[in-house]
């Protein structure tokens, strides 16, 4: 489905050149859900707004269903890491939500279903009329993913979505996405700093190195594909996967 | 209301023809103020409107455009239009000079305690006038070079006749070259005259014409033109009748109004005193070449 | 390309002219104009009139600029200073330069203080409506982060205040070099005897219609020049603006 | 106001003092000219304004958002952008006269250039986290132009709307003033010429006044469309 | 040394009213270590701001050293949760840290030492040259972590300051404010998400209820004075607090 073959990507400024991605080669099935993690400024965002084509690669490509991405392909949702900053503050909570279904054309009443369901799935039903700026930094939060979910994507791109959420919304949204990815088979590309969230979401765990950056590993996550906050995150397994991943992003930021 | 040049149309049921005059709001055009309300037009079956312009090259790009069948300028502003080869052709006297000094509408003025004395003594000072290169410049050089002074020097600079009282009192300029209302106020003020330059420049000084296009019908220059002369004459003839139409389509106060210097309304064009305004004006350098004033006014 | 890009649309519209002019007395051709400007401009004229103008031109836009900001910042800054001044500025703001030049005769002479004030007083507005709103619109985090650190003062000002609003008073102050350019114009209609805004209207009095034009080809050659100037200052000024993605032109 | 030319700083003459200004004002108020005048110099204005608003918020937000049509046109606003609309007035006179058709040509295009700077100005400040994100959900330029652009360069527009209603208005009473077409400046000229100082003024306060309230009026517009900006947000919490 | 008492806010907004807080009484000890948690939008940024007097309480005060707070008290610095709008675009990172500096008037040469040190503490050296927009979201908020240290506080007020970082870079960041805690006596208000942070950082934990909020458990950390991420966090009792915060926040967002 996603098929990115030695990605480059340099920023260039006058005075200064920083190769934030020396080169990523990596694929992602359709109806896979991948988790990316790496050190702070690896270029984990980066990665993902080449995957969104909203940067243009300095090399390589990223091909989506075999075509190149130019730009947005249609039918993926992102969750941006500047959550703040990607809601729409003219707009109530709902109409942020609502927005990308209208595009879409999904008939009027569907979207209000839609929209009335991921907002209670995120747990801000009651905040639908306020906006965005009204919000906590969570709430703000969830409201982004409110937004990629009510969209109903195929393609899934989330960049540190749960940062700002305490741990038991933390898991509540998780199973949500698990939830997602599952019904309606989005595949997914996700990025966490959460080493055990990596590991209880992902069908594999990608571990990038610091700069220059490459992936270091590819690691396939052999736990059971139901997935339980309890029993899943008890097993033995868990504990040596994560702890495996640990040790590998350790490796990752001592290399630098 | 808003669209392209209007040509003068003639209602057929009552065989009016509506005009449209360009005319400055001045003493000056008081004849055809009252002309209008005599209904001098009416008898010669033009329905007149009178629209206020601001200047003599407003009337003339409003009557080159179409816009007005007919309009009032000062001599100077026609005889350029005409050096630029504008089809402007006049129709009928203006306004004229009284040709008596002391007496007249326009006089160059200076403070109670000013130095100088005589138009003489303009030579080498700051004279404001409303419009460089125009009117008031030639003449006001004529009245100094008449009285034997050195016009070349005079340093010449713009201001609008409302505005000149107060620059003379503060001192901005030596001199201010002013018309009615303006004469009249500031010589009540203490101003004093040195030169009475329409009366200086030439005898029976024709300051200002109305005038028109090749576009518009000979028949209907030739109504305008007989409305005008029996507005001019009148006006001549009823100072007093002029004084009151100046209430309806000015701003001077009322006690202004008594006392100002009316000006000569001839019915003639004195093309003799055209002349030698052009002449005037090309020894100044403000025309660039001879003009045949037979061209302008037939 | 760059200079294909630039000229193009000029090239288009000098042929549209073209294909219009001659029609009328008032729209000369633009050969004849060429011609005009050619014959007029590069004489003495350019020293006499258009250095003089130029002049006033710029110390009345720096006198704008200072203004501008001097007073928008802490009218945009202070509520109750907005709600007093506004409403006194509105009423300054509404009264078109040329009737307020006689006022502005009366109180500052008929020389080149008067007609750099009347730049002034044009240039002044879109300076200070958009330095006011620059500073009405900073961030609020920002303004929390500067008050935390006891950021205070003349320091707010300059490391906060000033460049948050930049990118708005960059709008206002590219607003008024044209403003400053009109009006440079309306002040010499009064009371001179020299300079480009002068000599234009002049020109238009005595019916020599070509030389009218070329004089404003040569205004809007001067705004050109001005703005192309700007524009270098702008992109330093706002390096940061147009890089960060806070913008995204 | 009133002291200056009471003290004699200037003669009461050439500067009337406040209090006869203000009582001449209010006799004016009592005739019918006078509001005849106003509502013709208000027309052309607001016509005037309207038409200058929304042909450059449409010619802003097209050069503002198609690729290469800024470097394209840039030139070309730069050079006609201080062209004095008074130097218009030969043209304006030959095309229309003195009509509401000069002062209109005059209005719109000075208003115009006022607006289209700032929409571009605006259109130039979107966010860009809240382009990609728009980008991303496969907004059409139709809807990033309204749901994203518009909002965004609003504060801008409306400092805009501000700027040309003050200019269109100063440009309504100097056409009338210069060209003569009817309205309140053609009655200032008619005063000024008459040398009746106490009018002129008169009429110039009337004219901020009218600035006054058409300042007002946009205000409340901005409060209106502007309420999650923070520059307004933060007023009307506190 | 801080004291709160019946703390109430509400943000009145045309139409709609928030309690964010509806009564909040807590002290902090001059030198001590508080960590605040709690479910997402329950007020822990209000009370921050109404501590840090950015915002006008609605009721009851916060008294530091005895006086009523009514604007920003000397001396105290904030890492707000918006990290990434508390940077100034126009100044390169060094500026950004350098800049409170400069207003308390430290002298030239001190601040050098000052900004290097802490930019070498969180990793930023390489970066002082750059802009905020040039960096990474973890590497924004280590900035604001950065300037908050050099700042050198007498009261730090931190608000979720880890939440874009990786696990490893952000076990670094905790021991380094846990040094800067006990190097300089800092009084510390720590807000965060992460549950085995609070216990691994604070002193005392502090649980706020979910909506309307008030002061759920007010919790003494009994673990050993020095810490150390690899043997406090195996430690039994450490296993024990946890869990017991854990319950605690579960049973505040069970209640709404
Ligand atoms: N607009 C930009 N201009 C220049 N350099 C940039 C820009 N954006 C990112 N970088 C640089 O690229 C590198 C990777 O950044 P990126 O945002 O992809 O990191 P990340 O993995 O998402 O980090 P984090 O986990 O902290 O969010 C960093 O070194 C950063 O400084
Ligand atoms: N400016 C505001 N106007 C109106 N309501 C607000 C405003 N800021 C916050 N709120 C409301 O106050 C409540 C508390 O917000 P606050 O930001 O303090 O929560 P928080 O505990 O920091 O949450 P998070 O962990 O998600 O950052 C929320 O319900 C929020 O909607
Ligand atoms: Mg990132
Ligand atoms: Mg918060």
């Amino acid at each position: 489905m996603l098929e990115i073959s030695a990605l480059n990507k340099a920023y260039e400024s006058p005075g200064r050149r920083v190769e934030a991605i020396r080169s990523i080669s990596l694929g992602v099935g359709a109806g896979e859900l991948v988790c990316v993690v790496g050190p702070s400024g690896c270029g984990k965002t980066t990665l993902l707004r080449c995957v969104a084509g909203l940067l243009p690669a300095s090399g390589g490509e990223v091909r989506l269903d075999g075509v190149p991405v130019t730009g947005p392909p249609p039918r993926m949702a992102v969750v941006f890491q500047e959550y703040g900053r990607s809601l729409f503050p003219w707009m109530t909570v709902r109409q942020n939500v609502e927005l990308p279904l209208k595009e879409k054309r999904v008939p009027a009443a569907r979207r209000r279903e839609l929209v009335a369901g991921s907002l209670e799935a995120v747990g801000l039903d009651d905040a639908a009329g306020a906006h965005p700026w009204q919000l906590s930094g969570g709430m703000q939060q969830r409201v982004a993913i409110a937004r990629a979910v009510a969209y109903e994507p195929q393609v899934l791109l989330m960049d540190e979505p749960f940062a700002a959420v305490d741990a038991q919304t933390r898991a509540d949204l998780e199973d949500l996405i698990l939830r997602l990815w599952r019904d309606l088979g989005v595949t997914t590309l996700f990025v966490t700093h959460d080493i055990d969230e990596a590991v209880y979401l992902g069908q594999r765990v990608v571990v990038l190195s610091s700069s220059p950056t490459e992936v270091m590993e590819d690691l396939k996550i052999d736990l059971p594909p139901e997935r339980d906050q309890l029993t899943t995150r008890s097993l033995p397994r868990f504990g040596e996967l994560r702890g495996h991943v640990y040790r590998q992003i350790q490796r990752a930021r001592g290399e630098r | 209301a808003c669209g392209g040049p209007q040509p003068a149309a003639t209602d057929p049921a009552s065989g009016m023809t509506k005009v449209n005059a360009g005319v400055i709001a001045i003493v000056d055009t008081a004849p055809i103020h009252l002309g209008k309300a005599k209904g001098f037009f009416k008898e010669q079956r033009i329905d007149l409107t009178i629209t206020p312009v601001q200047g003599g090259a407003a009337s003339v790009s409003g009557a080159v455009s179409g816009q007005f069948q007919f309009a009032f300028a000062n001599t100077t502003s026609l005889l350029t239009a005409k050096q630029q080869g504008l089809d402007v052709k006049v129709v009928a006297n203006g306004v004229s000079s009284t040709g008596e000094q002391g007496k007249d509408f326009s006089a160059v003025l200076v403070e109670p305690d000013s130095p100088i004395k005589t138009a003489k003594d303009l030579a080498g000072k700051k004279i404001s006038v409303n419009q460089l290169k125009n009117i008031g410049d030639t003449t006001v050089r004529a009245s100094v070079r008449k009285a034997g002074g050195d016009p070349s020097t005079i340093e010449f600079v713009e201001l609008p006749f409302p505005d000149a009282p107060a620059a003379l009192q503060s001192d901005r300029v030596d001199a201010i070259w002013v018309v009615e209302p303006f004469v009249s106020q500031a010589l009540s003020q203490g101003a004093r005259a040195v030169a009475w330059n329409f009366a200086d420049a030439a005898p029976d000084l024709t300051v200002a014409m109305y005038f028109t296009t090749s576009r518009t019908d000979p028949g209907l220059a030739k109504r305008f033109t007989a409305a005008m002369r029996k507005s001019l004459e009148y006006a001549d003839a009823h100072p007093d009748e002029v004084r009151d139409v100046l209430k309806t389509y000015t701003r001077i106060a009322p006690e202004v109004i008594t006392e100002i210097y009316l000006p000569k309304w001839p019915v003639d064009v004195n093309k003799a005193s055209v002349q030698t305004i052009a002449d005037l004006a090309l020894t100044d350098g403000v025309l660039t070449e001879k003009i045949d004033v037979s061209a302008l006014v037939p | 390309m760059r200079a294909v890009r630039l000229l193009a649309l000029p090239a288009l519209l000098v042929l549209l002219w073209w294909a219009v002019s001659g029609s009328s007395f008032y729209l000369p051709s633009p050969g004849r104009v060429g011609r005009a400007f050619a014959e007029i401009w590069f004489s003495e004229r350019l020293a006499e009139d258009v250095l003089p103008s130029a002049g006033r031109l710029l110390m009345g836009y720096a006198a704008a600029g200072l203004l501008g900001v001097g007073l928008g910042v802490p009218i945009g800054l202070s509520p109750r200073l907005r709600a007093t001044l506004e409403p006194v500025l509105e009423f300054f703001r509404a009264i078109p330069p040329p009737v307020l030049v006689p006022l502005i005769m009366l109180l500052a002479g008929i020389d080149t203080p008067m007609k750099v004030l009347v730049i002034v007083s044009g240039c002044l507005w879109p300076i200070l409506l958009n330095t006011v709103e620059g500073v009405r619109a900073l961030d609020e985090v920002l303004a929390d982060t500067c008050r935390m650190y006891g950021v205070r003062g003349l320091a707010r000002l300059r490391r906060f205040v000033l460049p948050g609003a930049a990118p708005q008073i960059m709008t206002g102050l590219r607003q008024a070099l044209s403003i400053g350019i009109i009006l440079m114009v309306i002040s010499e209609m009064f009371a001179s005897s020299s300079g480009l805004g002068f000599t234009i209207v002049l020109f238009q009095r005595q019916f020599q219609i070509a030389e009218m034009w070329s004089g404003i080809l040569l205004l809007g050659l001067l705004g050109l020049g001005l703005s192309v100037l700007f524009r270098r200052v702008e992109r330093r000024v706002l390096s940061w603006y147009y890089g960060s993605g806070a913008a995204r032109a | 106001m009133e002291a200056v030319p009471r003290l004699g700083l200037v003669d009461a003459r050439f500067l009337p003092p406040a209090s006869r200004i203000l009582t001449t004002l209010a006799g004016q108020l009592a005739t019918p000219e006078l509001w005849i005048a106003l509502g013709e110099t208000m027309r052309g204005w607001a016509l005037g304004l309207a038409l200058a608003f929304c042909a450059a918020v449409v010619a802003g937000v097209v050069i503002g958002i198609v690729p290469g049509l800024r470097a394209l046109t840039s030139s070309t606003v730069e050079f006609l952008r201080p062209i004095p609309s008074v130097a218009l007035v030969p043209l304006a006179t030959l095309l229309f006269g003195p009509s509401l058709g000069s002062t209109l040509l005059l209005v719109v295009y000075a208003a115009f250039w006022q607006v289209l700077i700032q929409v571009l100005y605006g259109v130039a400040a979107v966010d860009s986290v809240a382009y990609d994100t728009a980008r991303s959900y496969g907004l059409s330029a139709w809807s990033r132009v309204r749901h994203l652009v518009w909002p965004t360069a609003l504060p801008y527009v409306m400092t805009g709307l501000r700027l040309a209603a003050a200019v269109a208005f100063i440009l309504a009473v100097t056409a009338e003033l210069v060209i003569g077409s009817p309205g309140l400046g053609a009655e200032i000229q008619v005063a000024q010429s008459s040398g009746a100082v106490p009018v002129v003024y008169a009429l110039i306060v009337l004219a901020g006044l009218v600035g006054i309230g058409v300042n007002a009026a946009v205000r409340l517009l901005e409060r209106r469309v502007l309420a999650w900006h923070p520059a307004v947000r933060s007023e009307v919490g506190a």
